[in-house]
């Protein structure tokens, strides 16, 4: 029966990191930024559970609960700043909010 | 001893959709000019993502990936496109600048790099996995006992998350 | 020394900081002000304890000598004592103190509490960088100086305080930073002999460095104590501290902080780098005098009465730095005194200032003229204070003045005569400046109509003044207690230069016995020989003071001279003369 | 029975000395502290009262040591500080010389307090007044008091200081204020090179008290090569000769000599008794004081002497020559002092000690009676001081007309007055020095001396003339009234005393009473002179001349040229001003104006001076301040470091422009650098 190698989940997971990479670094737009590193996260995530699938341990899922928790509360924050940032400058174009201190 | 997902039908004929579905809705994420397409490719790569999970024997997560991102994320993510209406064309795509041609490499680069590295674990995933691996109540037991602690900190953090989201977002206090 | 005394020295430094921490604790300023005078008050009393039990006598490098263990590891020790300099620029920082707060009373109106504490931090800091005998202890003294003071420009100056508090305080730092590079390297010196390393005075001065290295730790070190001083090319920050800064603060800066350079070259530059010290003492001596008279011009050119003032400090400090250079006793006696004098009798003109700026809020000299006879009183006082600055005979500012000259003109410095010369004309430039500014702030027509109505000196101003210009007058009639005190410490300087350069050694000799000695005159008269030869042995004698007659032996209390003395051709006063009346 | 002993002056006085310090300056505090409460009656008390008890005390002093039979009273007050190991003491001695000048100091002194009580009477400064001129009186006598250069220089300062002082006393008037500083600073450019003067004889003998330095002066041989100090590989005549012309340097700025002289005249615009006493009487004869107390050292150093003596006489001749033209009494008065102190140091310059301490007492007497019938003619035409406009006084102010006669005849130099006696000792033994070295000096300074002679007669005569003889000029409405009794008292007693001084000039066979009265003190000072002038002749091989005599046979010759000079001066004073030839100044002026107005303004010396050390000192000054100090210190190497400093900073502040996605940028691209490094 044809088994798919781990070496393609990486793969996958190495190719959504880099989209994910180049969503922050290349749109200006600091939603598809967020999204990007969301995207990122996840990418983490499937690394992460294809190696503990691979290696039969559970701990594995745990750090991907946690990752998953900590994307909560990172989107939570960010969105918050975001419309904080908007409501003061206008936009949320990470270039021009690049003011050290307000 | 528990049958596998990939063991009844052939792995192959879920995974390399998923992971087309996955890819490709991340790609839509990245060059999309609507905010809302970009938010709504997203959602189809989580979805996708969980379908991969389950392959990978991760009930759990796939069903957190489901509620939390595709769910509440995603979901806020929306709702803020909405406040700050970014409608059409509102966020223009990738420019052809030196910065974003330097960035596209970089990730490529990074992802050739990955793939070389990769490229070892030619060997298939075992199909033999212990009673419970995965399920809410094997990694529950995880979570409750040996991860507690870091468990119990998660919930302070996301309570603390709650509070500066609303601190930080709302107008004046 | 009983061992009661032994901590005495710990008190005084650290009541005033006591006397701070204290303040933290009350509410306002009013009370703040209180407590930070009596603390002073209460530190000056203490310090006299250290002037009873201070023996003058003894030979001893150091007394209330202190030496703790701090921090071990890295040979930082708790280590104070004082001679008799530190010991008399300790109670002048004293007794400076409380004038100076109870001056700031009128001054300072904001942040009364804040200002007390930095002025009592201060004087911790002052009388803490005179007492350490551990580098690091005083480098750590000698910076915290610097925060208040900052303090004190930055906050309560005038309206260009900012930029003045910055320019002293960076100013100073990068001195400092020099410094601090070569009390790290001496500090790996004295590792070299195998030993534990250490930071204390006492093991540096026990090095033997070769002298081509001494030249870079001593230009390291005098580089930092020159701009405290300050001499010639490093005196731009003075002017503008001294002028941004509030009276209180000026007075600090003048009478105590800028004797902390003179004082680290006497204490720690010259006697770490002997050999250094002798081969650059050209440079020093240049610069003093460049100092002296390039500061008397520049008081010529000012129109703002402290920039005059501040000028004038930079003059007066070239004497001192003059009088230490020339390595005699004369000079150096002259320049502990000198530092003494500068601070009563700058610190009173700066209060002077003070106090006529509280009354006119004008610093300029030409927004006054003629007010000597609204206010003679002030006029009085001001001329008291200008004549002592000037070093009129009588004043205090004329011995120290003197004994540096003259220390100067017979020192071993290749063409010393020369030098003091150049020096000496700082006295008349001295005169020409403060008596100059002295007419045009006092004297002519009362022109403008709002100096008719200024306040002579009230009862206040009275009671911050007065001791100075007593201590003007006591100081100028009996420099013998002090110049008792400095004696042996500068003595012991003295000889350790001369024992590391011999060409230094001993006080030049009148060259007049060498030349009698050399031709016996056959044609002097027998009498004169006979004199010549009382003189001659008395060399010794002129050391103990209270004798001024040739011979005692030879002098009956009516103070008649033996005829082999006075040669008098006594036979035809006889003639002259009718027979002297019967007794 | 220590109140007994303290009666015997030989054991009293060693105690008492101070108090002729004390007592003045106890008045002037009391005085200057309380004077406004106590009310004038009580200020000139205490004030005369003081003086008068220091002019008791000097009294006896003076009578101790001519006839009690001590030679040098000393008394030692305090050890006051230490230079190396020499000690410095607050020491007074009283010898003969001391004596003299003590008694002068107060006596007059005390005569021009009695006259200020009603000169100043007016004047609403009038406690400040007598306080300064007791510490004026204190001053001078620790001046003439001390008994080593220190002391001395105490007092130097100090009646320097008074004088400042009492020049500048109306200070209101910006152009007396200035007076007083002018006055200040030029004589403390004479007081630096009397330091340095104290430091060189310091260097070279190691002491500064006077008896020390003179034993140790004894028996020097100028040739003599110096080892070790600061004189090493001098000969002793060239460190004794630089010694005494930088003491003589203070001596020019305190005495008003060429070049330092300027400041004199203005001193004018102090009270005018303080003119008589300060600038006529005392403070400037300290310069003629010190040379004659330092007598032993100047005989070795010839050409210092030499130097003195030209300084003096071309001085006399100078200021009399600025005094012809003069119209302000005071102004006429000051120049003849500067001339008159001229001829004392040509006294000192040429080995005549005690005729110029002879001059100087006769000088104190007379100039001070000059001066205050000066002041009593202001008085009288209140505060008029132009000649011009005075005139035919003689009738209205009878007592200053007689005391000012006498006083003019003593300074002119006519027979049989003090001043002719003690002028003409000067110039005969000018004429007859021998100065192996120089002897050009000696004759050039008795002519110049004889010329100067015959401009004092000249201008004094005119002043006289136009003051008190002819028809009043200006002012004719104003009834001049004759002054009080306090102040003719003072001008009869200095007249008198001008007359009686002369007893102790008439030469007697054994020389006049006042030579051989300080024979004593200037004993050594002739032996030294005789011993370098012995030394001389036999070096240039040439023989020394004998002995002068001190008869009036030798001296009748002098005499006779003297009293003629004095006449022909007089004679051409009468002519011009009385007699016939009225208008001829007035044609001469009118002929050579130029001539007259470098007359009349003092040759231009202050302007001179003004240009060419005032003016450029307070540019340099400016321009420095400016230049150097605000620019190229302060802005160009300090300033600028701290701009440097900024420049630096601008660059490194591009890596840090806050925008986070450049950061993310390198982190990423050096990030994949890094794995490529790491993976090939």
């Amino acid at each position: 029966m044809a088994n798919v190698p781990l070496a393609h989940y990486l793969a996958l997971a190495a190719a959504m990191f880099s989209v994910g990479l180049a969503a922050v670094l290349v749109r200006r737009n600091a939603l598809v930024v967020f999204m990007g590193v969301e995207l990122m996260l996840n990418a983490a995530n499937l690394t992460i559970l294809a190696f503990s699938r691979t290696l039969g341990v559970q701990e594995g899922h745990v750090i991907a609960f946690f990752v998953i928790a900590v994307a909560a509360a990172e989107a939570a924050i960010g969105l918050a700043v975001m419309i904080a940032v908007f409501r003061s400058r206008k936009t949320i174009n990470v270039d021009e909010v690049d003011a050290l201190k307000y | 001893m528990m049958p596998v997902l990939a063991a009844t039908l052939s792995e192959a004929w879920i995974f390399y959709p998923l992971a087309v579905l996955t890819l490709g809705g991340a790609l839509a994420m990245l060059v999309s000019r609507n905010a809302v397409y970009a938010a709504m490719s997203l959602v189809l790569t989580f979805f996708g993502l969980a379908g991969l999970y389950v392959l990978l024997a991760a009930e759990l997560i796939a069903a957190l990936q489901i509620i939390v991102y595709a769910g509440a994320i995603m979901v806020l993510v929306l709702f803020v496109v909405m406040l700050l209406n970014l409608g059409e064309d509102d966020l223009e795509g990738p420019r052809l600048s030196f910065g974003s041609a330097l960035g596209s490499l970089a990730a490529l680069g990074l992802w050739c790099f990955l793939f070389v590295v990769f490229q070892g674990y030619t060997d298939g995933l075992p199909t033999d996995l212990p009673e419970g691996f995965g399920t809410v109540a094997g990694v529950g037991k995880l979570l409750y006992t040996q991860f507690l602690l870091p468990f119990e900190a998660t919930s302070v953090l996301l309570l603390s998350a709650m509070v500066g989201a609303v601190v930080v977002a709302k107008a004046k206090i | 020394m009983g061992a009661a005394f032994n901590n005495l020295l710990s008190v005084v430094t650290f009541l005033p900081l006591v006397g701070a921490l204290v303040m933290l604790f009350i509410p306002d300023g009013k009370m703040g002000r209180g407590i930070a005078l009596w603390t002073s008050l209460l530190t000056f009393v203490v310090s006299l304890g250290l002037l009873a039990g201070f023996d003058t006598a003894s030979t001893a490098a150091f007394q209330f000598e202190v030496n703790v263990p701090w921090a071990e590891s890295i040979g930082i020790g708790y280590h104070i004592g004082i001679d008799g300099v530190s010991l008399l620029l300790i109670l002048l920082t004293t007794f400076m103190m409380p004038i100076v707060i109870y001056a700031a009373g009128s001054g300072i109106t904001t942040r009364i509490k804040e200002f007390a504490i930095a002025i009592l931090v201060l004087e911790t800091a002052m009388v803490g960088a005179f007492i350490a005998l551990d580098l690091v202890l005083f480098y750590v003294f000698w910076e915290l100086m610097l925060i208040p003071m900052f303090l004190i420009i930055g906050v309560w100056g005038s309206e260009n305080r900012i930029y003045a508090a910055v320019k002293f305080f960076i100013y100073t730092m990068v001195g400092s930073f020099l410094m601090l590079l070569a009390i790290l390297y001496l500090f790996w010196m004295t590792g070299e002999g195998g030993g534990d390393r250490s930071f204390d005075y006492l093991a540096f001065r026990a090095l033997e460095i070769a002298p081509s290295v001494q030249v870079w730790l001593f230009l390291a070190f005098a580089f930092a104590f020159a701009v405290k001083v300050p001499m010639f090319p490093l005196h731009t920050w003075l002017p503008d501290a001294h002028v941004q800064a509030p009276a209180a603060g000026s007075v600090v800066l003048a009478a105590v902080m800028l004797k902390m350079g003179t004082y680290g070259f006497y204490r720690f530059a010259f006697p770490l780098f002997p050999a250094a010290a002798f081969e650059l003492r050209w440079l020093l001596i240049a610069l003093s005098v460049i100092g002296i008279i390039y500061g008397s011009l520049m008081c010529m050119a000012q129109r703002d009465m402290k920039k005059l003032v501040a000028y004038s400090s930079v003059a007066h400090l070239g004497f001192v730095m003059l009088g230490l250079t020339a390595f005699t006793t004369a000079g150096a006696k002259g320049a502990v005194y000198q530092m003494l004098n500068h601070g009563v009798s700058t610190g009173a003109l700066f209060l002077l200032i003070g106090m006529l700026y509280e009354r006119r809020h004008t610093r300029l000299i030409g927004d006054y003229g003629g007010i000597a006879k609204v206010i003679p009183a002030f006029a009085v006082i001001w001329m008291i204070v200008t004549l002592s600055s000037i070093g009129l005979p009588g004043t205090n500012g004329f011995v120290g003045e003197f004994l540096i000259l003259s220390g100067t003109f017979f020192s071993k410095v290749p063409n010393s005569m020369v030098w003091g010369t150049l020096a000496t004309s700082g006295v008349v430039l001295g005169a020409v400046y403060m008596l100059w500014m002295y007419q045009r702030l006092w004297h002519g027509k009362v022109l403008k109509p709002e100096n008719q109505k200024i306040q002579d000196l009230s009862l206040r101003e009275w009671m911050i003044l007065s001791p100075l210009v007593v201590l003007i007058f006591v100081m100028g009639l009996f420099p013998g207690p002090f110049l008792e005190i400095a004696g042996p410490s500068v003595d012991r300087f003295i000889s350790q230069m001369e024992q590391h350069n011999s060409e230094l050694a001993g006080d030049p000799p009148p060259s007049i016995y060498a030349g009698k000695a050399k031709t016996a005159d056959a044609g002097a008269p027998a009498g004169d020989m006979a004199a010549a030869a009382a003189v001659a042995p008395g060399r010794g004698r002129l050391l103990d003071p209270g004798v001024i007659h040739l011979d005692p032996a030879a002098i009956p209390s009516n103070g008649r001279l033996p005829r082999a003395v006075l040669p008098q051709g006594d036979g035809d006063l006889q003639r002259a003369l009718p027979p002297p009346a019967q007794k | 029975m220590g109140w007994l002993n303290a009666m015997d002056p030989s054991t009293g006085l060693p105690q008492a000395l101070h108090w002729i310090i004390l007592m003045p300056l106890i008045g002037a505090v009391i005085n200057g502290l309380l004077g406004k409460r106590l009310g004038r009656a009580n200020v000139h008390l205490i004030a005369c009262g003081a003086v008068f008890a220091s002019f008791a005390i000097s009294a006896i002093a003076l009578w101790e040591v001519s006839y009690g039979g001590s030679t040098r009273i000393t008394e030692l007050w305090w050890h006051w500080f230490t230079i190396g190991n020499i000690p410095v003491e607050l020491a007074f001695s009283v010898d003969r010389l001391t004596a003299i000048m003590l008694c002068v100091i107060t006596g007059v002194g005390f005569l021009i307090h009695l006259f200020s009580t009603e000169y100043m009477s007016h004047d609403e400064g009038y406690w400040r007044y007598f306080s300064y001129l007791n510490f004026f009186i204190a001053m001078m006598a620790t001046l003439v008091l001390g008994s080593n250069l220190l002391v001395m220089f105490v007092g130097w300062e100090g009646v320097g200081l008074a004088s400042y002082l009492l020049i500048g006393f109306w200070y209101t008037d910006d152009e007396k204020a200035y007076a007083g500083r002018k006055a200040f600073i030029v004589n403390r450019i004479g007081d630096f090179g009397f330091l340095l003067g104290i430091f060189a004889a310091v260097g070279l003998f190691g002491t500064i008290d006077f008896a020390e330095l003179q034993v140790a002066a004894s028996g020097l041989v100028g040739s003599t090569v110096l080892e070790g100090g600061i004189f090493n590989g001098w000969t002793m005549t060239a460190a004794i000769t630089l010694v005494c012309l930088l003491l003589f340097i203070g001596a020019t700025g305190k005495s008003a000599q060429i070049p330092l002289y300027v400041w004199l005249p203005d001193a004018m615009a102090g009270p005018t008794p303080v003119s008589a006493l300060i600038h006529a009487a005392t403070m400037v004869t300290a310069g003629v004081y010190m040379i004659a107390r330092l007598s032993f050292l100047y005989a070795y150093a010839p050409g210092a002497m030499a130097v003195v003596a030209l300084i003096g006489a071309a001085t006399a001749v100078f200021a009399a020559l600025i005094a012809y033209t003069q119209n302000d009494i005071k102004k006429v008065l000051a120049y003849s002092t500067v001339s008159q102190l001229g001829f004392m140091f040509i006294g000192v310059g040429v080995g005549a000690w005690w005729a110029a301490i002879f001059h100087l007492v006769t000088h104190a007497f007379f100039k001070a009676c000059l001066f205050l019938g000066a002041g009593s003619v202001m008085h009288g035409m209140n505060d008029e001081t132009d000649i011009r406009k005075f005139g035919g006084l003689r009738k209205e102010m009878w007592h200053t007309w007689a005391t000012f006669l006498i006083a003019t005849i003593a300074i002119t130099g006519v027979l049989p007055l003090s001043g002719f006696f003690s002028k003409d000792a000067i110039l005969h033994a000018a004429h007859v020095n021998p100065n192996v070295w120089y002897s050009w000096v000696p004759n050039t300074v008795y002519f110049l001396g004889l010329f100067a002679a015959l401009s004092t007669s000249f201008y004094m005569w005119r002043m006289f003339n136009l003051t008190f003889n002819g028809e009043r000029r200006g002012m004719k409405e104003h009834k001049a009234h004759e002054s009080g009794p306090a102040m003719t008292g003072p001008l009869w007693v200095l007249s008198g005393l001008t007359v009686g001084a002369a007893a102790w000039g008439f030469p007697f066979a054994s020389g006049a009473r006042f030579e051989r009265f300080l024979s004593g003190i200037f004993e050594p000072a002739n032996a030294n002179l005789q011993r370098v002038l012995q030394a001389g002749a036999t070096e240039l091989g040439t023989s020394l001349p004998p002995a002068p005599g001190h008869d009036l046979a030798a001296m009748l010759p002098g005499y006779i040229i003297a009293l003629v000079v004095a006449l022909i001066g007089f004679g051409i004073a009468w002519y011009l001003y009385l007699g016939p030839g009225k208008e001829i100044p007035a044609a001469l002026v009118a002929r050579m104006p130029k001539v007259y107005a470098a007359f009349n303004n003092k040759f231009y010396v202050d302007e001179l001076y003004d240009a060419v050390i005032v003016r450029p000192l307070k540019v340099s000054a400016r321009v420095l301040w400016q230049v150097v100090d605000s620019f190229a210190i302060d802005k160009l190497v300090v300033n600028g470091t701290a701009v440097l400093t900024g420049w630096i900073a601008q660059l490194f502040r591009y890596f840090q422009d806050g925008n986070a996605q450049r950061y993310a940028m390198v982190m990423a691209v050096s990030a994949v650098a890094i794995l490529w490094v790491f993976l090939f």
